[in-house]
């Protein structure tokens, strides 16, 4: 049976979180403490619960049988079940990642469609506060975890192997295991539903995180799993990019897509930790009485403040420098030019890694914290514009005098550049501490990171799609669709979210459910803009999903691009390359004479033994 | 469907010791976090009810149990199996008394400074993170001691012994940091 | 080749030039009541002023070259092979580096050292923020409100903290914001220059702007700057 | 394999375990007879770590290509 793997998890999970919680109220009795507190009792059901999961879904038969001396079990799936099982393949694993993450993705901004209803109009209008709060909340936390994971986890597995020219990941078992973490996840999120909720937006700011609903507890055993399945996931990364690379793929050979990704892995594999460390401190705070933020006893809220940031600062670069990557990388195949100062992106791109971990306190001006680190921390931030700025070098001289073609994923990396560009500039606006002291926490802020993460690393993630579409279906995309879809994307997007600019300044603080009466008119306009902008939707599902089953069967390499993935046919065959192919030249050398960047298959037939993955 | 041989590639030596370096390092981060806590919480004072006798035992005992761990690993490396087993029961003991030793302290802890004052706090956390490793570090042990004996191991297969092993060394990297955090800074 | 540079630059600074004019002349600012406010604004402006050259360079260079440059074909001929030389890029560093430098001390650091430069004040008002309503307390005349009555022109200074969760004391008229923090008191300064009331003119209001829960959006206290002699008889009034 | 090498390695790893506990030792000494020790705790931790990170966890065989 197609869906037995997920079957055996679940109830593997179930028997793991019984004997978890079983477990805790033993203990408890023995001590003779109240046995049964719900929020304990689900936080240490939850490890067992979350390690039987993993177990029956796939780990134990091709993993964990080795540890107890018994031969390994795997099944060679080449049917579209593949998709629902603990499999290996980075491919697989890339598509697994990139459909969960769209559908969440999609999810999400229908809870954006109800926050909007909402905000139409002064006043109530279709849901309570808490609901709003709630809802809210979700709509920030699901698209942080999309925006961390869906270029990384969907495109970077399905491509960077590729792109080096390798046969899979460094660690394709711990792989699988960072995807299959995901739905416990997304489970944990939705049912936050039945807890009560949770009212702290993604931040989870201590004390409100200690008080309110149950719900909260699920949202941090759902981030706390999410950031060790980024840590995986990064791990992974960094080694396949460390030893993989195909013979003669030097370090000034890396497709910038590749270097962007090892770069944001950097942040990954590290930084992640302070968040799960600040998540369990809040869950010790509330069910192990501890007093790490709770002020009546001594602790400090302010302490969270600066581990979440140290996390969460870097993440967005987590979240925008794979953007970057794919954005360069689609625009010399479509400027037909090679990529603008090569090396001094690489730097910008290390630039940004290294200062990112020290500007963590700008999300600070307003909190309280000692007036001497206002200005070393707004030095810091301000002086990122500068490897940024090298980002918009590279793209503008790659475009200058090029050869563009208009296709889908150009206008999508184009888009990025604009709205990067509004992102970027209004963000010097937030960093620079007397104009946050009044922008802070109002709808300034709202827009200034959709720009950034909606309007860079989700229109990039859109430009990846439609570029890598015939490679990872084997079929075509719609040209028409995707160009609507990119036109009808871009104008309400800006509609959308320019005004909220204006309304940051004129008063409007962010995260609320009713505002002043003044302000109804412009929050009107919003609203109508978003709604045609979550419409925009429609037409990439229905591009996507009409084009995956009937679609034109997509050439090789239908962008005549130079990079490995386009050597091999689309789809690519099971173990990705005939023989490892040769490295001899950069990737994006278009204009040079007689420049080669790879020899595919030279020892072996062309792409002939490839297993039709196509189902 | 029939079972078939997939070939995991690139899958050696090399590239696993990379892969728990960096684990390493993101493990480090999380005791970073956890560390600096201290330092934003509590300051630099040290509380006088502290047990330094207990505490610079179990920091001996950690200590020693690294030198059998790495007489273990050097062992089976020269194909020597019998040190190999007493060495890494050794080293399992060890981590058990270790163990034992943070349990008898944080019976000392609840008297002191529970979990709801600054210092329990700081204190039960680190303690009890770090004993999570250790307990989780002993469990491999355990796994390894068990397929030493049924002469798993050779000079070429040593890579489950490294790791493992590599693992325990890692975490009294951790304790070398947490020691002076709790016991020993002051003002 | 040098015909597609000037005529770029052209566009760069016509879109530079209609640009500065709109943000100009566009009112951007709400009610500003206080000194403070007076300084933010001028920061922001500055910033608007470098940020839109910034802004309208990006712009001209992908218009340009999305107008000259497209190519229809399905498979169009490679384009120049340019690497790009080291000098271009230098100079390019040298540029944003200068404008970053520029901007963190020019109104960063500028405007932080004028909005710190006094820490006297003639009048302390202690604000607390609970879920979800503000209590505020004149220690000097006793009074407790549940509004703020400020006189103009007297510099204030209010102390800020919360009993429960996070809060953020903010003042839309004033630009100021400030946490309200648990276990801690913040301070900000506000001279007001401008009378009003929240009747008239909604950023007159003290508002929550730190997600607090439930009633956050509705934690909010009417602001009112009165002229010295009737502040005088609001507190007469106001005196238990 | 080589019996005196194997004795060489035996006795290296017990002159680091025996380098542990003295600087352990001093750890001790200075937290209770120098005012503010945080620095030469610190100083004392990285060398410990760098001790056991070398010479336990053979850290530097990172750098050699063997296989």
């Amino acid at each position: 049976m197609a869906f037995a793997p997920i079957l055996r998890g679940l109830v593997w999970g179930a028997l793991g979180f019984l004997l978890g919680g079983g477990g805790a109220v033993l203990v408890r009795l023995l001590l003779g403490l109240p046995a049964f507190q719900p929020e304990p009792l689900i936080t240490i059901g939850y490890f067992p619960g979350l390690l039987g999961w993993l177990l029956g879904v796939g780990a134990w038969d091709v993993w964990a049988r080795e540890w107890f001396g018994l031969p390994v079990r795997r099944e060679a799936v080449y049917d579209w079940r593949r998709y629902f099982r603990f499999t290996t393949d980075h491919k697989v694993i890339g598509v697994q990642y990139l459909v969960t993450f769209v559908v969440l993705f999609l999810l999400a901004g229908f809870f954006a469609m109800l926050m909007r209803i909402e905000l139409m109009a002064p006043g109530p209008t279709i849901m309570s506060a808490g609901l709003y709060n709630h809802i809210m909340s979700m709509h920030g936390i699901i698209m942080i975890a999309v925006a961390v994971a869906a270029i990384i986890g969907g495109l970077g597995n399905f491509a960077v192997p590729l792109l080096i020219g390798a046969e899979d990941m460094a660690f394709p078992r711990i792989n699988a295991l960072s995807y299959w973490l995901i739905p416990p996840v997304a489970v944990l999120l939705v049912s936050t539903f039945f807890a009560g909720g949770f009212d702290s937006g993604w931040t989870a700011y201590p004390p409100l995180s200690e008080v309110n609903a149950p719900g909260q507890v699920l949202f941090n055993l759902a981030v706390i799993t999410f950031g060790f399945s980024s840590i995986l996931g990064a791990l992974n990364f960094l080694a396949t990019i460390l030893r993989l690379r195909a013979p003669g793929m030097t370090w000034r050979r890396l497709p910038i897509f590749v270097w962007s990704i090892f770069a944001a892995s950097f942040i990954s594999l590290t930084a992640t930790q302070f968040l799960a460390a600040g998540l369990l401190m809040i869950l010790l705070d509330r069910e192990a009485g501890m007093t790490f933020f709770n002020a009546a006893r001594g602790g400090a809220p302010l302490l969270y403040q600066h581990i979440f940031w140290f996390y969460s600062h870097p993440a967005v670069y987590i979240m925008i420098l794979p953007a970057f990557g794919l954005a360069l990388e689609i625009l010399p195949h479509f400027s037909r030019k090679p990529l603008y100062a090569y090396p001094w992106l690489v730097a910008g791109f290390f630039g940004i890694v290294f200062l990112s971990f020290i500007v963590w306190a700008h999300h600070l001006f307003t909190s309280g914290m000692p007036d001497y680190l206002h200005g070393p921390f707004m030095a810091t931030t301000e002086l990122i514009s500068i490897p940024t700025g090298l980002v918009f070098l590279s793209a503008l001289g790659t475009i200058w005098m090029g050869r563009l073609r208009l296709k889908t994923p150009m206008l999508f990396a184009l888009g990025f550049l604009f709205n990067f560009l509004i992102g970027g500039v209004t963000g010097i606006f937030n960093a620079d501490v007397p104009t946050d002291l009044h922008l802070q926490d109002t709808y300034f802020v709202v827009g200034h990171f959709h720009f950034t993460i909606m309007g860079g690393m989700i229109f990039a993630l859109f430009a990846g799609i439609y570029y890598w579409f015939p490679k990872i279906t084997g079929r075509m995309y719609n040209e028409t669709l995707g160009k609507l879809h990119f036109w009808w994307m871009f104008l309400t997007f800006n509609t959308t979210f320019i005004p909220m600019f204006w309304l940051g300044l004129f008063g409007m603080n962010r995260r609320i459910f009713d505002y002043p009466p003044a302000l109804g008119s412009v929050n009107r306009f919003i609203s109508i803009s978003a709604f045609l902008l979550g419409s925009s939707f429609v037409v990439f599902v229905s591009n996507m999903v009409l084009s995956w089953a009937r679609g034109p069967q997509a050439a090789a390499n239908p962008w005549q691009a130079r990079t490995l993935e386009w050597q091999v046919p689309s789809p690519p065959p099971v173990h990705n390359f005939p023989a490892p192919p040769q490295v001899v030249g950069h990737p994006y050398d278009y204009g040079f004479t007689n420049s080669v960047h790879a020899l595919v298959g030279v020892s072996g037939g062309s792409g002939e033994q490839g297993v039709d993955t196509d189902g | 469907m029939q079972t078939v041989r997939v070939h995991v590639p690139y899958d050696h030596t090399h590239t696993r010791r990379i892969g728990l370096w960096l684990f390493f390092i993101s493990e480090g981060f999380l005791f970073l976090a956890l560390i600096s806590s201290r330092y934003y919480l509590f300051g630099l004072s040290r509380p006088e009810e502290l047990n330094q006798a207990l505490g610079l035992l179990i920091t001996t005992i950690l200590l020693l149990s690294s030198l059998t761990a790495y007489r273990a690993e050097t062992s089976i490396l020269h194909g020597d199996q019998g040190m190999f087993l007493r060495n890494t029961l050794a080293t399992i003991l060890l981590g058990s008394l270790f163990l034992v030793g943070v349990a008898l302290e944080w019976a000392e802890a609840f008297r002191f400074f529970p979990p709801h004052t600054r210092f329990g706090t700081i204190f039960f956390t680190l303690t009890g993170m770090h004993g999570f490793h250790v307990l989780s570090g002993v469990v491999l042990l355990v796994f390894l001691y068990f397929h030493g004996r049924r002469g798993r191991f050779g000079v070429t297969n040593t890579w489950p012994v490294e790791g493992v092993i590599k693992y325990w060394h890692f975490v009294d990297v951790v304790w070398v940091f947490i020691y002076p955090t709790l016991y020993l800074v002051s003002s | 080749m040098g015909r597609h540079y000037l005529k770029a630059a052209i566009l760069w600074i016509l879109l530079t030039a209609i640009g500065e004019f709109l943000a100009l002349r566009i009112p951007l600012f709400p009610t500003a009541a206080a000194e403070e406010a007076r300084i933010i604004d001028s920061s922001f402006i500055l910033l608007m002023i470098l940020g839109i050259p910034v802004f309208t360079f990006v712009l001209a260079v992908l218009i340009y070259t999305l107008s000259t440059f497209r190519s229809r074909e399905e498979a169009p001929e490679d384009g120049p092979p340019v690497h790009g030389r080291p000098a271009v890029a230098l100079l390019w560093i040298t540029i944003t580096a200068g404008l970053a430098i520029y901007v963190i001390f020019n109104p960063g650091l500028k405007g932080l050292a004028e909005l710190r430069a006094n820490q006297r004040a003639d009048l302390v008002v202690r604000v607390e923020g609970s879920r979800w309503f503000w209590k505020v307390t004149y220690p000097e005349y006793g009074i407790t409100a549940r509004e703020i009555v400020l006189p103009v022109h007297r510099r204030v200074r209010f102390e800020v903290t919360s009993v429960d969760v996070v809060h953020s004391f903010w003042v839309p008229a004033f630009r100021v914001k400030i946490d309200a923090v648990p276990g801690i008191v913040t301070r900000v300064f506000v001279t007001p220059t401008q009378t009003g009331t929240f009747q008239e003119d909604y950023h007159f209001r003290l508002q929550c702007a730190e997600l607090c829960g439930l009633g956050h959006s509705m934690m909010t206290a009417p602001v009112t700057v009165l002229e010295q002699g009737e502040f005088d008889a609001w507190v007469g009034k106001a005196k238990p | 394999m080589d019996e005196t090498r194997k004795r060489a390695q035996l006795r290296l790893g017990l002159w680091v375990f025996i380098a542990l506990i003295i600087l352990t030792v001093v750890e001790l000494w200075i937290a209770f007879a120098v005012p503010r020790p945080l620095l030469y705790l610190v100083v004392i931790n990285l060398a410990d770590a760098w001790l056991i990170m070398e010479y336990f966890m053979h850290l530097s065989r990172m750098w050699r290509a063997e296989e």
